[in-house]
């Protein structure tokens, strides 16, 4: 009874997309009669996060939750999480085999590159051929993978195609509005998030291209659902964060107190919220979706 | 006798566990001028900016023309008249000459609600005052870093003038200065004395003190060590209260008298 | 000017002086390095990305929002830097104040009229607190600034968080529907003007799409008339009014200011307050246009803010600088970043660029404030 | 201390002084601040996370590599901070150093011994590249250190982007096996001792995973030993040596200590070098230790040295403070934000703490200060 | 007559587009105290900079015992053996006394192939040097923020003395001083040439000149007004020429004449 989970994320305090797992834990943790932690990176720097996941397993928690947003900085802490004993589950960023590797009970999430290039393959059935990706978050490697891989899924080059666009909302909107003025022709956008989709929804309403162009995006948010009801966006990556953040905590629970786990490692996604299937999505969207 | 423009009397100063003023009394007069001579860190400096309103006095009395008061801020000091141009100087060389004149008492000039820097008024007699002290300045706007120590000290000088109706206060105001500098700064100090001004006057050199000095108050570790008046006393009598007598005597000997 | 009375012959002087050429002096104003800026980059841009759309109406009014952001938070660092301080809590504080008006609009639903007074005020009121430590320890604002930096990003979004468990709280454009205040920050102006001008065909009109039929610029941002302003009225009280002569003797020496009779605290807190007023101006025109306020708002604003100021001349260590030089620093900041696009550079390099810019810049800033002011 | 020739007694003096009593003159030192700010912060942690963990062996070694990391870069930003100047590109030059390793042992192939020399020179050169065009402009180097810190960035960033298409480089520790060069930076010594220690059951040992049967701490980490070794060397430099008294006077005032004979220039541009050299050994313990480089590494890690330095009794104006003082800072840095972390508390909230505990810290070290220095 | 210790021939120095100085020769020999008078911005202090190497003159020679030098920084004159005493002190509040003391020739001890600072005979020195001036100092490791005004002064003097083995210049060092330190420094300077080193001593204060300058030369507008020898030449002679003469005379007449 009331054990002591740590779930150790890779992104910067004002990530929003962590809400959904942060809301996931505290519900799960609620259910279950357990204490959830949720640590990160400050300013989302991954050697930071190697040191948080080395403090949680010195404070003996009962298991650590954690994502693998780089296999070569985390591995070493998670293998010395595992070797203490503690039950470690993966999830988010990073691949099943990794997550093997590192010793981990399973992997809950969806790897990075492919579900860009599922995006890519959609994107391409739909005829985009050239693209801008707007990464507000180009530090992280994660990010550009997705990038790379929405690029591989069209089966183009990446190359300028991904605009360093920054945070700030009103640069983005104005990064986004420039590209589309000097590039005319394109006719595909990914962005990675809410905070690079909500500007460049702005963008588009000002430069009167809403519904022009294809439109992708991760992860889900309330005007990101609206977007998608009135064809501005065409899909949303959903990697329905929610079971990454409350499966472990199930899961972790009941191997503490029952000794049971499932065999295998769980995708969360990528899963596609499109117009046919946004109605459920959206009433918990940014909550619990 | 006319009565004191101000009157200082029993201040002391602390600061922290050093003791600057121990109980220091003082009063200056329509048209003197009031020399205050004292060894390096005997106070002369905390004194004035006491008057000035700089400091405020751990203990003691300040009358403005015979009324108590109480210096709350440099401001307080130059609405009752007292103006004082500091040893080190107080201007801004980054800022031009009409703005350093002006600083803190800017002209304004009323557009409906609205108040606006009166720069020509500002700029004129910006001119005409700097002219009076024998400066011809070739623009009003000229940043104060681009000119000599002399003519900063004469803007100085010319601003407290000009702002001093009652008392001026000099706080070394020749100690940096060549020999007709300091002419000219003993010159304004005897005009501005016969327009009725008092004039506290502090330097290290006794002959100053004696060529525009009408009193003299000696200040010794933070105490007074009395008033002359001029022509009661020497300048070696000055000169051996300044400095406290008897060691002095040897060194004279060897130098020849001449310090 | 008059011959008369002259003891000290200014005329002697000359023998000692090399000549300057009149031209040099008519030209060298605090400005100038900006001026010439601005000149050099819209040159390049026009060069380079001519043809781009950079310099239609639809690419005048992109760069031309990004400069009136930079130049909102610039006035108030600009003046405050003249003051002799620095303000590294900027970009903390737009975070912080977004939050506030969506708090108290959306999540705890009062009119949006109200959250932005309550922004407005709690954000002034941290100023304040910024400048009184400042002015009560003595410490450098640098030091108390960059602790208020980590203090308020903390607080927004432990607030944030704390109270709607979110990071992004949106629903503000809905909640501001009707709203006269926030109008004034959100809405556009001249929008008769311009559906005039796309009639005429003097601009164009979107041609497909669901706006097919409106001009492409229906307006003016309200965000480059706070920023038009603000340069206007900073440049007045700097330049025009006694306030403004404090602002300088402060920055240049408080010793001697205060000294002067300039209340060079009152000054310096008001400068602080001013600073943390134009970062919420900042806050509130980003909240109402994107409808949304997140704990991430503003990250490295002020340096970019500083960095606009300096470029405008300003001098670092305060007394120096002018609120038309920032302004047109944060016009050179803004269209280097956004020409950058239109040009089609790699991103990541705008870094590199902007770094150089800032370099070149301040050397040459340097070189004519030397001149003007005599430092050496 | 004889009787004879004493024209000035010194003992009159004394009746213008109050007393000062002796305990609190044999106290006031630059690190008193950063000290009694230690035990209150090890006080503080013991009552709120002392059964935590935070003190068990893993959880000392913890805080213990999270400070050496501070102090590392602490010890270059205190002595340029004590010669009187800033670098605010130490984050940016952390990422760029270790890019540039990756970038030449893994991508390009060379031995990672080679790739650590070339980002070594690179990194010592840019230092030196920013202290020249500090001495030779005569600008703040607030500025030119920005103008870096964007510089380098971007370079990074572009660097990385252009040549592997990724932001992250990954694959160092397969191409540092066996490199002696890279143990120095990423090994551990005292594993003898440690397995010992497990062994006699002092400590625990992993009883899971590809690594059981082996104790949960087998060493010492390299990057401890170079705080130690840095804070060190860096305290004897400063304290006695020739070169230590010119790092003072360089601070103190430029003008004065260069007509006294001290070459400031040159002061200044080692210091500036040396701040490159430590940020360079930071992200080389770091690259190693994790074996991938990423283009986001060491952001806003310039002002956590600042603050380290700060905290630790130094002037930001230069001219004063200790290289002790700088690695309590640190100590003090990285036990509050490990410690914040082993209490449970809300990981946004860290920033508020930080933030507090700067300003009290400063607030302390001031008061001592003028008590030292006689300032006003 | 021996030969010059240190010899400045045409010195010129340009800033920008101000010419400081305009051509001013200079020689000082061992154990006399050659004066250097002349108004506010007459290039004093620019000249004398010129000699210890902080400025290197625009055209000129400098000759050091009769071989030409070229000073590459304040170093190298320093190890020609001139010492100088700044107008502004060269002093760093924020460090010790000794530190201050030996900045930029700081005593070391080695340790095979490391060389530390040698405290012990720093500390001894600073207290031996300090109390022959005159001053008795509570502790060596005192920061020099927290001395009088004097005390630095004398600080920087007793410096300047103790490495000054030939040429110890003197810039305005009685300026700011009262009366007793006054004849302290003066004192000092006559002590110093006894044993054989060359003075040179800046002052506005024709009277301290006079008191211990064996030849006293003029500057006016950056160049040499003339060099005259001890007792060749009245207090009042001098006078005139540091200001010029004709303008003098009747402030003279209205101050009475003591000026
Ligand atoms: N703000 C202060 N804090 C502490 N001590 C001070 C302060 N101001 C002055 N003192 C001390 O008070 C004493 C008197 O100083 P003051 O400057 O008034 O002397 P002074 O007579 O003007 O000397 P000088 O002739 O050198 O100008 C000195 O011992 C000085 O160190
Ligand atoms: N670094 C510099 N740059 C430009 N001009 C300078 C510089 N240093 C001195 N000057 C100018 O050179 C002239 C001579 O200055 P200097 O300081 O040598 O005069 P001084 O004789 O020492 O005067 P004082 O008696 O006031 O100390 C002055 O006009 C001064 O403004
Ligand atoms: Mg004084
Ligand atoms: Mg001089």
């Amino acid at each position: 009874e009331n054990e002591r989970f740590v779930l150790v994320s890779h992104a910067p305090d004002s990530d929003s997309w962590w809400n959904t797992i942060k809301n996931a834990i505290k519900l799960a943790g609620d259910q279950m009669g357990v204490t959830v932690e949720y640590r990160n990176p400050p300013t989302g720097d991954l050697a930071d996060m190697a040191r948080i996941i080395e403090q949680a397993s010195a404070s003996n928690p009962d298991g650590i939750i954690s994502t693998i947003a780089d296999f070569n900085v985390l591995k070493g802490p998670l293998e010395n999480a595992v070797g203490k004993g503690i039950p470690v589950i993966t999830i988010n960023s990073g691949t099943e085999e990794q997550s093997k590797e590192i010793g981990a009970l399973m992997h809950v999430g969806q790897p990075e590159f492919d579900a860009g290039k599922g995006a890519g393959e959609k994107a391409k059935a739909a005829g985009v051929t050239k693209f801008v990706c707007v990464n507000h978050y180009i530090t992280n490697p994660a990010s550009v993978e997705r990038c790379q891989g929405f690029a591989a899924g069209l089966g183009v080059e990446l190359g300028s195609q991904m605009v360093d666009s920054g945070q700030d909302p009103a640069e983005i909107k104005s990064k986004i509005m420039a590209y589309l003025q000097a590039n005319p022709d394109t006719n595909g956008i990914l962005t990675l998030g809410p905070t690079s989709a909500h500007p460049t929804l702005a963008a588009l309403d000002e430069m009167g291209k809403s519904g022009t162009i294809y439109f992708g995006t991760f992860d889900l948010s309330p005007e990101i659902a609206t977007a998608i009801k009135s064809d501005v966006i065409s899909f949303a990556i959903d990697q329905q964060p929610f079971l990454q953040g409350y499966l472990p905590v199930v899961i972790l629970t009941n191997l503490a107190r029952y000794g049971v786990v499932p065999g295998n490692s769980i995708n969360s996604g990528p899963g596609f919220v499109t117009k046919a299937n946004i109605a459920k999505v959206e009433q918990y969207a940014g909550e619990y979706r | 006798m006319t009565e004191p423009l101000l009157e200082l009397i029993d201040i002391e100063k602390h600061f922290g566990h050093v003791i600057a003023l121990a109980g220091v009394s003082f009063s200056i007069r329509p048209g003197e001028c009031h020399c205050l001579l004292g060894d390096n860190g005997a106070g002369k400096s905390t004194f004035i900016k006491t008057m000035a309103g700089v400091h405020k006095p751990t203990a003691g009395k300040i009358r403005v023309c015979g009324k108590e008061t109480n210096f709350q801020s440099p401001r307080d000091a130059m609405d009752a008249g007292i103006a004082t141009v500091y040893q080190d100087l107080a201007m801004i060389p980054l800022m031009s000459i009409t703005r350093n004149f002006w600083m803190g008492r800017e002209p304004v000039r009323k557009f409906g609600p609205l108040r606006f820097l009166d720069f020509p008024k500002a700029n004129a007699v910006t001119m005409e005052e700097m002219r009076k002290m024998g400066i011809n300045l070739r623009a009003p706007d000229q940043a104060v870093g681009t000119l000599s120590g002399g003519e900063r000290q004469t803007v100085a000088i010319a601003r407290a003038v000009y702002f001093g109706a009652r008392v001026l206060i000099l706080d070394e105001p020749t100690s940096a200065l060549g020999v007709r500098q300091t002419s000219n700064v003993l010159a304004t100090i005897d005009k501005v004395r016969k327009q009725g001004v008092g004039v506290i006057f502090i330097s290290h050199n006794v002959r100053h003190a004696l060529a525009v000095g009408d009193r003299f108050t000696v200040l010794n570790r933070g105490k007074t060590l009395g008033t002359a008046v001029r022509g009661e006393i020497s300048a070696e009598e000055l000169q051996d209260m300044m400095a406290g007598g008897q060691e002095l005597a040897e060194l004279e000997g060897s130098l020849g008298g001449t310090v | 000017m008059n011959e008369a009375g002259n003891q000290l012959p200014q005329t002697q002087k000359d023998e000692r002086l090399r000549e300057i050429s009149p031209l040099k002096k008519a030209l060298i104003r605090p400005e100038l390095g900006a001026s010439a800026g601005t000149i050099v980059v819209f040159l390049f841009f026009l060069l380079v990305a001519g043809d781009s759309g950079m310099f239609a109406p639809e690419g005048v009014l992109n760069w031309g929002v990004v400069s009136a952001q930079f130049a909102i938070i610039a006035v108030g660092a600009c003046l405050l830097m003249i003051a002799g301080e620095f303000d590294l809590s900027v970009g903390s504080m737009i975070g912080f104040s977004g939050i506030v008006i969506a708090l108290v609009s959306v999540t705890w639903g009062y009119p949006v009229w109200f959250a932005i007074l309550v922004a407005f005020v709690v954000a002034i009121g941290i100023g304040a607190l910024n400048g009184y430590l400042v002015i009560k320890t003595g410490l450098p604002s640098f030091i108390v600034t960059l602790a208020f930096l980590y203090i308020l990003r903390g607080l927004t979004i432990f607030v944030a968080i704390s109270t709607t468990q979110q990071t992004i709280i949106g629903g503000v454009r809905e909640a501001a529907q009707g709203d006269p205040i926030a109008a004034l920050f959100g809405g556009k102006i001249f929008r008769g003007l311009f559906s005039w001008l796309a009639d005429q065909g003097l601009i164009d009109k979107f041609v497909a799409g669901p706006k097919a039929g409106q001009p492409v610029i229906d307006g003016i941002p309200m965000i480059i008339v706070w920023a038009l302003v603000l340069v206007v009225l900073g440049h007045i009280l700097l330049t025009r009014t006694r306030f403004g002569n404090w602002i300088f003797a402060a920055g240049g020496d408080n010793v001697a200011a205060s000294n002067s009779g300039v209340p060079v605290k009152r000054v310096k807190v008001l400068m602080f307050m001013l600073s943390a007023f134009c970062a919420t101006v900042f806050a509130t025109c980003q909240v109402i246009e994107f409808g949304s306020a997140a704990a991430d708002r503003g990250l490295l604003k002020e340096f970019e803010a500083i960095i606009s100021v300096v470029i405008g001349g300003a001098l670092l260590t305060g007394g120096y600088g002018s609120v038309i030089g920032a302004a047109l620093g944060a016009l050179i900041f803004g269209v280097v970043q956004q020409g950058l696009f239109f040009a089609g550079v790699e991103s990541s390099l705008f870094r590199v660029f902007l770094g150089v810019i800032l370099l070149l810049a301040v050397i040459l800033n340097t070189y004519i404030r030397r001149m003007i002011t005599g430092e050496r």
